[in-house]
C-alpha cells in the first residue's frame, strides 16, 4: 500500500542549516533534523529546493506541504501560516572587523528582551559605542526589528540588505561598522574569517527576537503541525536535538521544549 | 578569489551543474524568444494594420506586459496558471491533479513580456521602411502576406535587428527570474553554489562568464542576420 | 481582499517612487550621453572595437551581476578603497546609479545604431554639400531622423530601465521594489503587495508610453500629416 | 460591331489633401491600345491622378474601372471588399513611379522577377528568361546583379520600366518615365511603348517632354486646376489648343525648340 | 591683364566602383560666370563626376580645386586635413541632387534656411526674407510650411534648387535640375541660371535636355566612356560635333524635335 509523500521545501543556500552539493543533493542541519522527525512521526517525504522569492506563496498555493528554512516565528507571519514548535532559539549578536578596533561591551553575556531593565542597560551601553556608526542587517528579520526598535532613535544608521551574506560582504568592504545577525549565522561567517573579524556585544533573546525558528505549514494544517511538533518535542526530550546542534554548530542553539 | 577547483568537474566541483544550468538558461530563452517573436509580430501587425478595436486591444496588451514588473508576471503564471489549468481541466471533466510546469510557466511569462517589447521594435522598424517601396509592392498586386514577406520584412530587418538583439539579451537575462518556479537555471545555480560554499565572487563571476558565452554565441547569429539584412542597403550611420 | 491592508501598503510603496524616478531619469540621461559617445566612437577602427567590446560586456551580463560587481566587487580592491572615488563608491546610491547608467548606455547605443541605419544617405549628403561640419550634420540631420526612427525601441528601454531600478533594492536602496520586498518578507502577503507595486509601475510606464507617443507625433509630424 | 472594350475608365474623380482640392472631377476613358499623354504644370495633380487609379491614393469620390472591375470608394477609405477588388485591378496594371521606388534589398534582376514569381506564380526559368529580354531592351543586362543603390538615375528608371513590363499588365501607368533618360534612351523607350501599343496594351503617360508626348501618344490630355482642360489628338492639342492656358503652357516648350 | 580667376578646376580625375572604372582621367576648368552643360549617356558617369567635386565620392586619383582650395586625395580616402579642406570647398559650392535629397524632417522653408542659419550663421530674419524671395522665384510661396513628403516631384526639385541658391555659393552643381519640371518652369529655371551667370557665378549642369543645354550654356561637355569626348560652345558641339559618337547621341534628340 502506497503512502502519500509529504513534500518539504528549502532554499539550499543557507549554511549550515541547508546547503546543496554540486549534484543537487541537499544537506545540512535541517536536513538531518527532518530525517529524524520523519522517522519519529512515521511519514515518507521528499525535499525540494526553491528560491526564497516565492517560497511562501508556493506553500500557500499547495505546491508543497511545509517549509523548513530557518524561518523565525513572528506574530505577523502567524497571520498567514502556521508553525511547528521551534527547533532553534540561538540569540543574535554583532560582528565587526578587527582592524576597526570597534568593540561592544557585554561580549559573552545574554540579555533577555523580556527583562526590560536589563535590556535598557545593555542597549544604552551599546548605543554609546555605535552612535554615528552604520549597522547592516538582513531585511525584515528579527534582527532588523530589534535594531529599529532599540537603536534607530539613538543615532545609529541602519542599512538593510536583501540577503544575509551581503551584510558580511559590506562589513569587509568597510561600508559598515558592524553587522547584526543570529549567533549561528555569525559563527558560520567567523569560521572563514577568524583572522580579521570577530563577534562582539551581548547575545539578545526573547521579545522581538521571537520564539525561534520552526517548520512552516499551511494555515490550518494543525494535523501536520502537531505531528511535527510532537516529533521535535521527543527529540528535545531525549537530547537528539542538542546532539545535532553540537554536530553542526559546535554549540547548543536548540531550545528545551 | 576562492578555490578554482570549485568550478571543476570533479565530485566536489560545480562545473557540470553550472553547465547544465547554462543549457537550461539557453533552452528557456530560445523558447521564450520565439514565443515572443510570433506573438510580437502579430501584435505589431494589429497595431499597424488592425481596425480600431484590434488596435486598442494590442495597445493595452503592450502597455500591460511592458509595464508590469517581470517577476510579477511570472508569479501570476506560475501560481495563477495552476488555478486556471485546474479550472479548465475540471470543466472538461478530466481527472486531476493539474499543474503547469515551471518551464512552461516561465517560458510563457517571459515570452509574453518579450512579445510586447518586440512588437514595439518591429513597429518602429516598419515605420522606417520607405513608403514608396511598399507602394511598389501594392501596385504589382501583392497580397498583404506577400507584401509583408517580400518587401516589408526584409527591409524592416535593417532597423529591427539591433533592437531585436537587445530583446534577445533581455530575454536571456529575464530567464534568471524563472528560478522562482523552481527551475535551476544559471542564476539560481550560481546563488545555490555561492550560498553553500560562501564563495560569492567566484560564482557570480562564473555566472557572468556563462552569460557572456551564451551571448557571444548568439551574437554571431544576430551578426550574420544583420549582414544579410544590410545587403544592398545604403543607409546612413555617422 | 483586505482593502485596509492594501491602502496602507500602497501609501508605503508610494514613498519609494521619488527614488525610483530619480534613478530612472538620471540613468537615462547618463546612459543616453554615453550611448551617443559610443556611437561616435564607431567612426574609427579602434573606437569601433572599444564600443563593440563595451556593448558586448554590458549587454551580455545581467544587470544584477553588474550591480554586485560594482558594489561589492570594486570595493574588494584595497586601492579603490584608498582612492578619491571611494566617497562615491562607498554609497549604494552612486554604485546603483553607475551600474544603471553603464547598462543603459549599452542598450541605448544599440538602439541608436539601428536608428542611424534608417537615416537616408541622401539627407546626410545634402548636409555635407551645404558645408555642415560633422557635428552640425549630427545635430541637425542625423540625430533628429535617427532618434525618431529609434523612438519605439527606445520607449522599451525607458520602461525597462524604470523596472530595472528595482534591482538596486539588492544593494540596500529602498525604492518601490525595495520597500515591497521588505514588506513581503515581513508580512508574507506577496501577491497583494506585488499587485500594488505592479499598479505603480504600470502607472509609471503608462506615463512613459503616453510621452513617447506624444514625442513620436512631435518629432515626425510629416508622417502624421500635420503642419507646424 | 460591338464597342471596343474599355480598358480603363475614370469618372468624376475627386481628391483633396487637407484644404487643397487637387482633383475636382476628372473623367477619362481609354480603350485597348490607346496611348494617352497626360500633361500639365508641376503640382497640377498628374501624379495624384495616376496614383488614384490603383488606389495608392484613395479618391474622395468617383469611380475607377479597369476591365470588368470597378471601385467607387467613399470618404477616402476602402472597405475590405473594395480593397480586394482594388488588388485584382492592380494585378492588371503596371506602374512606373516618378521616383522609381525600386526595392533596395533586391538586385536589378530580382526587382524585375519579383512580381512574376511571387504574385503571378510563374516558373522561375521563364520569369528570368523574360526579365533578361526586358533588361536587354533597356540596355541593362550587365547590371543584372547590381543593387539599386549602385545604379545611376537613368539606370534606376529603366529598371522601374522593366519591372512594370514584366507583369504583362493590360494597362501601364507611367509617371514621367523618361525624366532621367538621355535622348538615345528616350528613343528606345518610345519604341518599346509603340510596340506595346501595337500589342493592344493601354498606356497612360505623365510627361513633361512635349516632343515625346507628340511622338508617342494617340491622345493628349491637359490637366489644369484639377480638371481636364484639353483632350484630343496630339495634332489638335499641340497644333490648335482650345484654351489660352494650354497654349501658354505648350509654347514654353516649342519656343525653345524652335 | 591677369588671367581670369579659375572658379573650378578638375584634373586627371579617376574613379572606379569595383571593376567598373567610371571616370578615367577627366580634366575640366570653369571660370567665374561660366555655365557648362555636361551631357552623356545614362550611366556614363555624369553624376559621379559631379559628386566627386564636393568629395561626396572620393576620387581614386586627380585634383579638384574650388577657388584657392584644392584637394588631391589618394586611394579613395580623405585624410583628416583633406577632409577639412573639402569642407571649406563645400562652403563655396551649391549642389542640386538628381534625386533632390530634401530633409524629410524639415518643412520647405526650413530646408531652405537650414544652411544660411546653421552653417553661415546669418540672422534669421534675413535668411527667411531671402528664402521667401527664392521660393517666390520658383513659385512655391504657398508651400512654405509643407513637408517634403507632401510635395509633387517638380515641387521637390524646385525646393532643392532654392536650397542650393540660398547658400550664395560661388559655383553651383546641378544634377538634372529640370528633369521633373514642366516646360514653363524650365523656362523659369533658365532665367534664374542666366541671371546667376550674369552675377558671375559658375555653374555646372548635368542635363538630358539638349534644347535646354543649348539655350543655357556657354560651354557644352560631352562625356563618353569615362573621358571628355567633346568640349566646346553649344554651336560647335550641337552644330558640328567632332566625334561620331557625339553626333549619334545628339541626333536622338534633334530628330524628334525637328
Ligand atoms: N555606389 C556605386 N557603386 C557601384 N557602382 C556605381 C555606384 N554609383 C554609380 N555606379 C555606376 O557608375 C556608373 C556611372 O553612374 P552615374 O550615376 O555617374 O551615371 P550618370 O551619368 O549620372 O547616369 P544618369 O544619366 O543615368 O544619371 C553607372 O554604371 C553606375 O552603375
Ligand atoms: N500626401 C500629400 N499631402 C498633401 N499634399 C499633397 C500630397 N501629395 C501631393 N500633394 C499636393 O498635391 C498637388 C498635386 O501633386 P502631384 O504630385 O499630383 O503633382 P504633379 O502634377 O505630379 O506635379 P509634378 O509634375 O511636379 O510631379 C501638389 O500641390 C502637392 O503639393
Ligand atoms: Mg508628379
Ligand atoms: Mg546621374
Amino acid at each position: 500500500q502506497e503512502r502519500k509523500k509529504l513534500v518539504f521545501a528549502t532554499e539550499g543556500t543557507f549554511p549550515p542549516f541547508n546547503m546543496t552539493r554540486p549534484n543537487g543533493e541537499l544537506y545540512g542541519f535541517e536536513l538531518d533534523l527532518l530525517a529524524e522527525v520523519a522517522k519519529r512521526a512515521d511519514f515518507d517525504y521528499e525535499v525540494i529546493a526553491q528560491a526564497w522569492d516565492g517560497m511562501i506563496q508556493g506553500l500557500v498555493d499547495g505546491k508543497y506541504d511545509a517549509v523548513i528554512d530557518s524561518v523565525t516565528i513572528t506574530e505577523k507571519r502567524l497571520e498567514v501560516v502556521d508553525f511547528s514548535l521551534p527547533y532553534t532559539t540561538g540569540g543574535s549578536t554583532f560582528a565587526v572587523m578587527k582592524e576597526t578596533g570597534l568593540e561592544l561591551p557585554g561580549t559573552g553575556t545574554f540579555v533577555d528582551l523580556d527583562d526590560t531593565a536589563a535590556t535598557e542597560r545593555a542597549v544604552a551601553a551599546i548605543a554609546e559605542v555605535l552612535a554615528g556608526k552604520t549597522v547592516g542587517v538582513h531585511v525584515a528579520t528579527i534582527q532588523a526589528d530589534f535594531l529599529n526598535q532599540y537603536l534607530a532613535d539613538k543615532g545609529v544608521t541602519i542599512r538593510t540588505y536583501q540577503t544575509g551574506p551581503e551584510v558580511y560582504q559590506d562589513l569587509m568592504n568597510g561600508r559598515l561598522d558592524a553587522g547584526m545577525a543570529s549567533v549561528t549565522n555569525i559563527s558560520a561567517f567567523l569560521e572563514k574569517n577568524v583572522e580579521t573579524a570577530m563577534a562582539t556585544g551581548p547575545s539578545f533573546k526573547g521579545g522581538v527576537m521571537g520564539r525561534g525558528s520552526a517548520i512552516v505549514v499551511q494555515k490550518g494544517n494543525a494535523e501536520l503541525a502537531d505531528k511535527l511538533s510532537a516529533a521535535l518535542k521527543s527529540m528535545s526530550d531525549d537530547g537528539t536535538l542538542e546532539k545535532l546542534s553540537n554536530q553542526w554548530f559546535g554549540m547548543v542553539v536548540t531550545p528545551k521544549l | 578569489m576562492g578555490d578554482l577547483a570549485l568550478l571543476g568537474f570533479g565530485p566536489d566541483g560545480w562545473g557540470l551543474a553550472l553547465l547544465r544550468a547554462g543549457l537550461l538558461t539557453l533552452a528557456v530563452s530560445v523558447a521564450a524568444f520565439l514565443c515572443g517573436l510570433v506573438l510580437g509580430t502579430g501584435i505589431a501587425w494589429a497595431r499597424i494594420a488592425g481596425n480600431w478595436p484590434l488596435r486598442k486591444l494590442a495597445e493595452a496588451y503592450t502597455v500591460i506586459f511592458r509595464g508590469v514588473p517581470d517577476i510579477l508576471v511570472i508569479y501570476l503564471f506560475y501560481f495563477g496558471g495552476r488555478q486556471v489549468v485546474t479550472a479548465i481541466g475540471t470543466a472538461l471533466g478530466l481527472p486531476g491533479p493539474f499543474d503547469i510546469s515551471g518551464f512552461l510557466a516561465g517560458m510563457l511569462a517571459i515570452g509574453l513580456i518579450s512579445s510586447a517589447n518586440q512588437s514595439e521594435v518591429l513597429r518602429g522598424a516598419y515605420q522606417a521602411v520607405p513608403k514608396g517601396t511598399i507602394e511598389a509592392g501594392r501596385v504589382v498586386g501583392m497580397t498583404r502576406i506577400t507584401l509583408f514577406r517580400r518587401v516589408i520584412a526584409p527591409q524592416a530587418m535593417v532597423t529591427a535587428i539591433p533592437g531585436m538583439g537587445n530583446q534577445w539579451q533581455s530575454v536571456i537575462k529575464e530567464s534568471a527570474l524563472v528560478s522562482v518556479t523552481g527551475l535551476v537555471e544559471t542564476m539560481r545555480q550560481v546563488s545555490v553554489a555561492a550560498g553553500t560554499t560562501q564563495e560569492h565572487f567566484l560564482f557570480y563571476a562564473a555566472g557572468a562568464v556563462i552569460y557572456l558565452i551564451i551571448t557571444t554565441l548568439s551574437d554571431q547569429v544576430f551578426r550574420l542576420a544583420e549582414k544579410r539584412s544590410l545587403r544592398g542597403h545604403a543607409g546612413g550611420g555617422i | 481582499m483586505d482593502t485596509g491592508f492594501l491602502s496602507t501598503i500602497f501609501v508605503q510603496l508610494l514613498k519609494g517612487v521619488p527614488l525610483t524616478l530619480n534613478l530612472g531619469v538620471l540613468a537615462l540621461l547618463g546612459g543616453g550621453c554615453l550611448a551617443l559617445v559610443l556611437n561616435l566612437l564607431r567612426v574609427t577602427r579602434t573606437g569601433n572595437a572599444v564600443a563593440s567590446a563595451y556593448v558586448f560586456v554590458f549587454r551580455g551580463t545581467p544587470l544584477l551581476i553588474q550591480i554586485f560587481m560594482i558594489y561589492y566587487g570594486l570595493a574588494g580592491f584595497g586601492f579603490i578603497r584608498q582612492s578619491v572615488l571611494w566617497p562615491f563608491l562607498r554609497e549604494p546610491y552612486w554604485c546603483g546609479l553607475l551600474a544603471l547608467i553603464l547598462n543603459d548606455a549599452a542598450y541605448t547605443s544599440e538602439i541608436l545604431r539601428g536608428g542611424l541605419r534608417a537615416v537616408p544617405k541622401g539627407a546626410v549628403e545634402a548636409g555635407r554639400v551645404s558645408g555642415m561640419t560633422r557635428l552640425a550634420i549630427l545635430h541637425r540631420i542625423t540625430l533628429p531622423i535617427a532618434f525618431r526612427q529609434a523612438l519605439p525601441a527606445y520607449s522599451n528601454e525607458v520602461i525597462s530601465i524604470l523596472k530595472a531600478t528595482a534591482l538596486v533594492s539588492t544593494i540596500t536602496l529602498m525604492e518601490v521594489t525595495g520597500i515591497a520586498r521588505a514588506a513581503v518578507s515581513e508580512t508574507w502577503r506577496a501577491v497583494e503587495i506585488f499587485l500594488c507595486a505592479a499598479a505603480i509601475y504600470l502607472a509609471l510606464s503608462l506615463l512613459v508610453t503616453r510621452l513617447t507617443a506624444w514625442a513620436e507625433r512631435r518629432l515626425s509630424p510629416w508622417q502624421f500629416g500635420e503642419s507646424p | 460591331m460591338s464597342l471596343p472594350p474599355t480598358a480603363l475608365s475614370i469618372t468624376g474623380l475627386r481628391k483633396r489633401f487637407g484644404a487643397n482640392e487637387v482633383l475636382r472631377g476628372i473623367d477619362l476613358t481609354a480603350q485597348d491600345g490607346d496611348v494617352i499623354s497626360l500633361i500639365g504644370a508641376s503640382g497640377s495633380g498628374k501624379s495624384t491622378l495616376l496614383r488614384c487609379i490603383p488606389m495608392l491614393e484613395v479618391p474622395d469620390a468617383g469611380t475607377v474601372s479597369v476591365g470588368a472591375d470597378s471601385v467607387s470608394p467613399k470618404g477616402g477609405r476602402l472597405s475590405r471588399a473594395e480593397e480586394a477588388v482594388a488588388r485584382r485591378m492592380r494585378g492588371h496594371l503596371g506602374f512606373v513611379f516618378q521616383n522609381f521606388n525600386l526595392w533596395p534589398h533586391r538586385t536589378v534582376l530580382q526587382n524585375v522577377v519579383e512580381a512574376p514569381l511571387f504574385v503571378q506564380n510563374r516558373s522561375r526559368a521563364e520569369a528570368v528568361d523574360e526579365a533578361m529580354v526586358l533588361l536587354e531592351k533597356v540596355g541593362l543586362t550587365d547590371k543584372r546583379d547590381a543593387w539599386p543603390a549602385h545604379l545611376s538615375g537613368g539606370q534606376q528608371q529603366r529598371v522601374a520600366i522593366a519591372r512594370a513590363l514584366a507583369q504583362h499588365p493590360r494597362a501601364i501607368l507611367f509617371d514621367e518615365p523618361t525624366s532621367a533618360l538621355d535622348p538615345e534612351l528616350v528613343g528606345e523607350v518610345l519604341k518599346v511603348i509603340r510596340s506595346l501599343a501595337e500589342e493592344g496594351r493601354t498606356m497612360l503617360i505623365v510627361t513633361h517632354e512635349m516632343g515625346f508626348a507628340r511622338e508617342v501618344s494617340s491622345r493628349v490630355v491637359f490637366l489644369h486646376q484639377g480638371l481636364v482642360e484639353e483632350d484630343g489628338t496630339p495634332a489638335q492639342v499641340f497644333g490648335n489648343p482650345g484654351s489660352d492656358r494650354c497654349r501658354a503652357f505648350i509654347s514654353g516648350h516649342f519656343d525653345r525648340n524652335r
